[in-house]
């Protein structure tokens, strides 16, 4: 494959495309304050950024050291969604059987809210991660699926042809072209189950955990402390943030050869 | 649909018994939402083994049809195929495809998608490395194995797509127009490279062609098609000694074989 | 005039006055034409008061209290509970009768609500270290899943609540440890108001309060019926047995000792300066409630006693 | 475009295709209730499926009725989140600038559980339907986003140039070559975000509405009814295959020239 | 990297003023991660209202890219290039493309790839309809109107996306080797009919070919590009006498001016 000079593309990158969210980001707290007082917002329903800020500022430690165990327990959500998610796919598209009879299915589980069932987690699984891995695997695992189906489905079949032509075996013209023409497809999947990874983390941690941004936000909404709460949410969506942002950097460094990365060539309209 | 109205079999080649390729019967037809599309009427020939065999025909006569089928990539609507003895159901053999479009893999650079055969088939790769190099030498691609497909002019596309199909050494070549985007130099110098080729390993090519001078000077047998639905309108043989140099372009028999091919086309068009 | 009542959850036992009074015309007698709305805890429904989505609320007293600190203009026109209902409770056949039995159990909480907060209170008053348990946290869900399934051997509840669900769902009976049995006072439930309406409104208040208070009365007299005035309102609202049996786990609530003579809601302010206190040392409440306690209720828009 | 004759296709299909999961759904229903006796799962943990059953049966009007609004909200929040979803992702596919100022930002907001700011939809819409829909449309809106743009960007430069050499309008390219390009990774985003609105529309039910067959849930959790509540799930996985059925369907007829439609034509492998 | 060591400018044609296509100093380097590709040294040429300029040239020495740097698609890494006397920067005016490749929509059938230009151009769709119904029937793709691209063998996509060049009647044609996937007889064909549309239509002509006899068949002016990168290598005027018919192919200027440009081919090559 081509060959990359990440070092400084890289960190091209982060001054250019990622300090601008930031900037814009500032642009959103100053319009949060600004509403807060413009419609006289009550502190008991939105906290102000500056209290949060200050809540984010002296409790940090805290809320770093509980943000790991959400983050572990997204993390492997995600990845057993990624591991299990490519395969079950594979399977659907390969096959017609399979998708009739496991296709409706997985909708009829995925309709299910997560926050319902999570309960039965904590009583077959106890208080660990286990329950919180659980729940983040079940919310980020059907987006992968959908994506990765549509994205095997999607290739040309001239080119399946021509792999069909020399041979090789099912799963090797599957290796070959269908997995790579699905690659762009299922990292957008992967995107959206990865911040559902965290949500679903995080319910996980509502529901019976002792540990984590989940146990804090409950915390404070028992003690009606808004800009506890509010910071967590902030920390979560940082998370999350982060986490696609890894996605992204991942599928640039995975598939350089896509019509989306190739801006810096062709002259884009 | 009468398609002995048409047939002039000229070739006095005697068919093999089961070796090469020998089609009975074959037709297809397209089944679209809106209805058939007959693409060939039943052909009956024979391919014989260590032969280079030209088929020429009007666009659309169902050649490419033809190719897919005896490849194994469509199902025939009647008749059968066989290849070296064995019914063509699936993709089979020892066989090196180029396709009508370069069909190169996106995500793989160019000395990739040459090694493509060498994955699938699982050989072993770094036997086949040099022999993949070589060959983009040979076409004139030294220096772009490393490129991405879009990054190559139309004609380099399809010069990589032609090592694709060699570089496994392949018994049987089905090649679906594979110098139509070269220019007249490079061209003539493939011509010359792909019968080299065949005559040292003894191929057996099937080989689709637009350029009649093309096909005489590189067949042992020329099959001529039909406008759509294709029949055979006349095989060829072509009676010219080997190995040939361009200088047999200038023999009368070559001349005179190009002339009749050619008033196949252009007594059975419509010319307005 | 039309009323909107919002309760703190959806409809149990302990709501049955309102059902009853509605049922029985009292309301309709003080011209008061009642809705009621479930839900969806106390935190909820005291903003849905401060924002005037609904006009009275039925909720914790000190979950409003929280929220009045941080400027919602709720104030409670009348606290029902004033015994706290907050428990710890098992099984019977654990045999855990005593704060000592506790040493060595596993006890499920629900991070920072009402009860883990007074618990440490709890713990003092009768000598036990957090070191003599285990703790597991979960939501409400998970609580009682905890105890049902024995992953956990008690849970902190309402006598009325927790303790009845665990019933319906095992038909076992559980045992409370109440929290008022070991000197700690506190009041509970109540009806609040959102401030400016309270003033702009003070007799439809007062009529409210009246109509309510009478309800509460007629319903003490005939648990059975004003539990099924609940059931005739809400035939999805649970069994008649559970919520019979949760509202008169509630009665005995609504009095402390030196209000055992009056009618319903008339708190003293002992009891509330109290309740502040404690919440101002373990209830995570701001500093500056004690200031002034009397902000936080009212009892100008009840009934005179005995009248 | 081609023609289609869905008459008999359609009710074929039905018969094939859509049987099959049905008979899958009677196996899974006796392996739910054999697990039940083997492994003695109690009944206040799992009901056993005939208790499920006789809810369904019993409670069908009742349930019927609970379930209309949440269809409702849960179509509405859908319909809006292809609304603005197909557009923000034309934007930020389109342009650099937005896609570093609004990708982010949008992830931000993903990343947090919707349970957690649920509430305050409560206080600021109240009871009706608004936050029901704003929940289910929060949660539908951005796997249309990730997927569209992933199909926006996938398209073939030389297509656009194509289109652009004609010298039409940005927007006539967009429409004409880059939105029916990217149509089938936007549909694989509206199947992941009709099964997400159904529990966003369930997940508003929770925290602020006094109807919907996410009230009947939470209540039967409440008085520990768990076949009803069973019964609810039941009803909403239902909800769900039927909307993503529908998606489905409204699919095969726009996109009838995509290769995952050709099944019927080519032989495929 | 002297382009004047190659130039043999033989046309004696004088250059127009404002009018036609006028490329100065124009060189082009592509980009790529692993270091640049330079595809055409800088070119200076002129092409006259009305003229019909073919260009030939070896595969990969930059001949699609001179198209689309003269459509504007890409951008020229030096010099400048005017249309009609006004600097091009993005797509402009009244022109019809035919790419290397077909490049048909494959959501769109037929007929309404065809009818692309006009969509894009937001012109009347009624009046068109018809217009693009009889070219279809020209190339010979009547009946094929309703068909999806994939459903078509490699030179009906082609004649196709002929038409699409054609149909809004464009003052400008750019063609890229509009004819390589089309046999013999349909080639003559086509190159006949797009003879006589260029001379009533009055229409400026940029076509790009392999086939040396097609160019001078079809050409004012004959352009011949050097190895890449690119480079004018001759520019040849063609003094056959228009209209002409396929006879002038035994004219002795025919057949001297096509043994002088394969010359050019032949010559530059590396024949081994
Ligand atoms: N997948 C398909 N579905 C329906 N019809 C098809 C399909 N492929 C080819 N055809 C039809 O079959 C006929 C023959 O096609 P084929 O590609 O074999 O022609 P060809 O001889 O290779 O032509 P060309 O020289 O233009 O490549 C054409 O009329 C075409 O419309
Ligand atoms: N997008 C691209 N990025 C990098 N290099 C490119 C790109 N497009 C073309 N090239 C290079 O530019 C050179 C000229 O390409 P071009 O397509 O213009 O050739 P051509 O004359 O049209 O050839 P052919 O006759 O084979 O179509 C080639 O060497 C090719 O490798
Ligand atoms: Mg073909
Ligand atoms: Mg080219």
């Amino acid at each position: 494959m081509a060959e990359l000079k990440p070092q400084s593309a890289l960190s091209k990158m982060l001054n250019a495309a990622w300090v601008r969210p930031f900037l814009f980001l500032v642009c959103i707290v100053v319009v949060w304050d600004l509403s807060i007082r413009l419609f006289r917002i009550p502190a008991y329903q939105i906290p102000s950024p500056l209290d949060v800020v200050a809540v984010l500022r002296t409790e940090w430690p805290e809320l770093l050291r509980q943000s790991w165990p959400t983050t572990y327990a997204t993390v492997c959500g995600f990845l057993l969604s990624a591991l299990f998610g490519i395969p079950v796919a594979m399977l659907i598209a390969g096959s017609k059987t399979v998708e009739s009879y496991v296709y409706p299915l997985l909708v009829f589980s995925q309709s299910v809210p997560k926050i319902a069932i999570a309960p039965l987690f904590v009583v077959w699984f106890g208080f660990g991660i286990i329950p919180k891995v659980i729940s983040a695997f079940l919310l980020g695992f059907f987006p992968v699926v959908v994506s990765a189906v549509q994205g095997f489905k999607s290739v040309d079949p001239d080119m399946v042809d021509l792999a069909r032509a020399m041979q090789g075996s099912r799963f090797q013209v599957f290796r070959a072209v269908n997995l790579p023409h699905a690659l762009p497809a299922i990292f957008s999947g992967l995107k959206v189950s990865v911040t559902l990874a965290v949500v679903g983390a995080v319910v996980g941690e509502f529901v019976g955990s002792n540990s984590g941004i989940g146990y804090v936000m409950q915390r404070s909404i028992g003690t009606f402390d808004l800009p506890t709460m509010f910071a967590a949410l902030v920390i979560l969506a940082l998370l999350g943030v982060i986490l696609f942002w890894i996605v992204d950097r991942i599928e640039k460094l995975i598939i350089p050869w896509h019509v989306s990365q190739r801006e810096d060539v062709i002259f884009a309209s | 649909m009468q398609p002995a109205a048409h047939l002039r079999l000229v070739s006095d080649r005697a068919a093999g018994d089961a070796s090469g390729i020998k089609l009975s019967g074959v037709s297809k037809t397209y089944r679209t939402r809106d209805g058939d599309v007959p693409s060939l009427r039943p052909l009956d020939f024979h391919i014989n083994d260590g032969e280079f065999f030209v088929v020429v025909g009007p666009s659309g006569c169902g050649k490419s049809t033809l190719l897919k089928l005896i490849s194994g990539l469509l199902p025939p609507t009647t008749g059968e195929i066989l290849v070296e003895g064995e019914k063509v159901t699936t993709p089979h053999g020892n066989v090196g495809i180029v396709f009508q479009n370069a069909l190169l893999l996106p995500w793989r650079n160019i000395l990739n998608n040459v090694m493509l055969p060498i994955d699938m088939k699982r050989l072993p790769r770094q036997e086949y490395l040099d022999r993949a190099k070589s060959l983009l030498k040979l076409v004139g691609l030294e220096g772009f194995e490393k490129k991405l497909p879009w990054q190559l002019s139309g004609g380099m596309q399809q010069r990589a797509s032609i090592c694709r199909a060699l570089v496994h050494d392949p018994r049987i070549m089905l090649m679906d127009e594979p110098f139509g985007a070269l220019d007249a130099l490079t061209r003539e110098r493939m011509n010359v490279e792909l019968m080299r080729i065949q005559r040292e390993t003894k191929k057996t090519v099937l080989l689709i062609t637009h350029s009649i001078p093309e096909a005489v000077f590189l067949a042992d047998r020329v099959l001529v098609m039909t406008e759509r639905p294709g029949a055979v309108a006349a095989i060829y043989d072509v009676p010219l000694p080997r190995p040939r140099s361009l200088d047999v372009m200038a023999d009368p028999v070559f001349t005179e074989l190009v002339q009749r091919i050619r008033k196949h086309f252009f007594s059975q068009g419509s010319l307005d | 005039d039309k009323v909107v009542l919002m309760l703190n959850w959806y409809v149990y036992g302990e709501h049955a006055p309102f059902y009853y009074g509605k049922a029985k015309g009292i309301y309709a007698a003080e011209g008061i034409d009642l809705e009621i709305q479930e839900g969806r805890g106390s935190a909820a429904t005291t903003q849905a008061v401060a924002a005037k989505t609904a006009d009275f609320g039925y909720v914790d007293v000190p979950t409003m209290m929280r929220a009045a600190i941080k400027g919602a203009p709720v104030v409670a026109t009348g606290v029902l509970l004033q015994t706290s209902p907050m428990s710890a409770m098992g099984f019977v056949d654990k045999n855990i009768r005593k704060p000592e039995d506790i040493k060595g159990k596993t006890v499920a909480i629900t991070p920072a609500d009402s009860m883990t907060q007074i618990w440490p209170l709890f713990l003092k008053k009768t000598g036990l270290k957090e070191s003599d348990f285990q703790t597991v946290a979960g939501d409400g869900q998970t609580k009682l899943n905890a105890v049902i399934n024995g992953q956990a051997d008690l849970l902190l509840g309402y006598v009325m609540d927790q303790s009845m669900k665990i019933k319906d769902a095992t038909g076992k009976d559980v045992y409370p440890i109440k929290f008022a049995d070991y000197g700690i006072n506190m009041v509970s439930s109540g009806i609040i108001a959102n401030a400016d309406y309270v003033k702009a409104n003070a007799d439809l208040v007062r009529r409210f309060m009246s109509a309510t208070t009478k309800a509460v009365e007629a319903a003490e007299k005939e648990p059975r019926a004003a539990a099924q005035s609940i059931l005739d309102a809400n035939p999805k609202g649970g069994k008649i047995d559970t919520l019979t049996q949760g509202f008169e786990l509630t009665i005995p609530l609504y009095r402390t000792a030196e209000t055992k003579s009056k009618r319903p809601f008339q708190v003293t302010d002992q009891n509330m300066t109290e309740t502040v206190n404690l919440l101002v040392e373990y209830g995570g409440l701001d500093a500056k409630a004690k200031d002034n306690p009397k902000a936080f209720y009212t009892n100008d828009y009840l009934p005179k006693s005995g009248s």
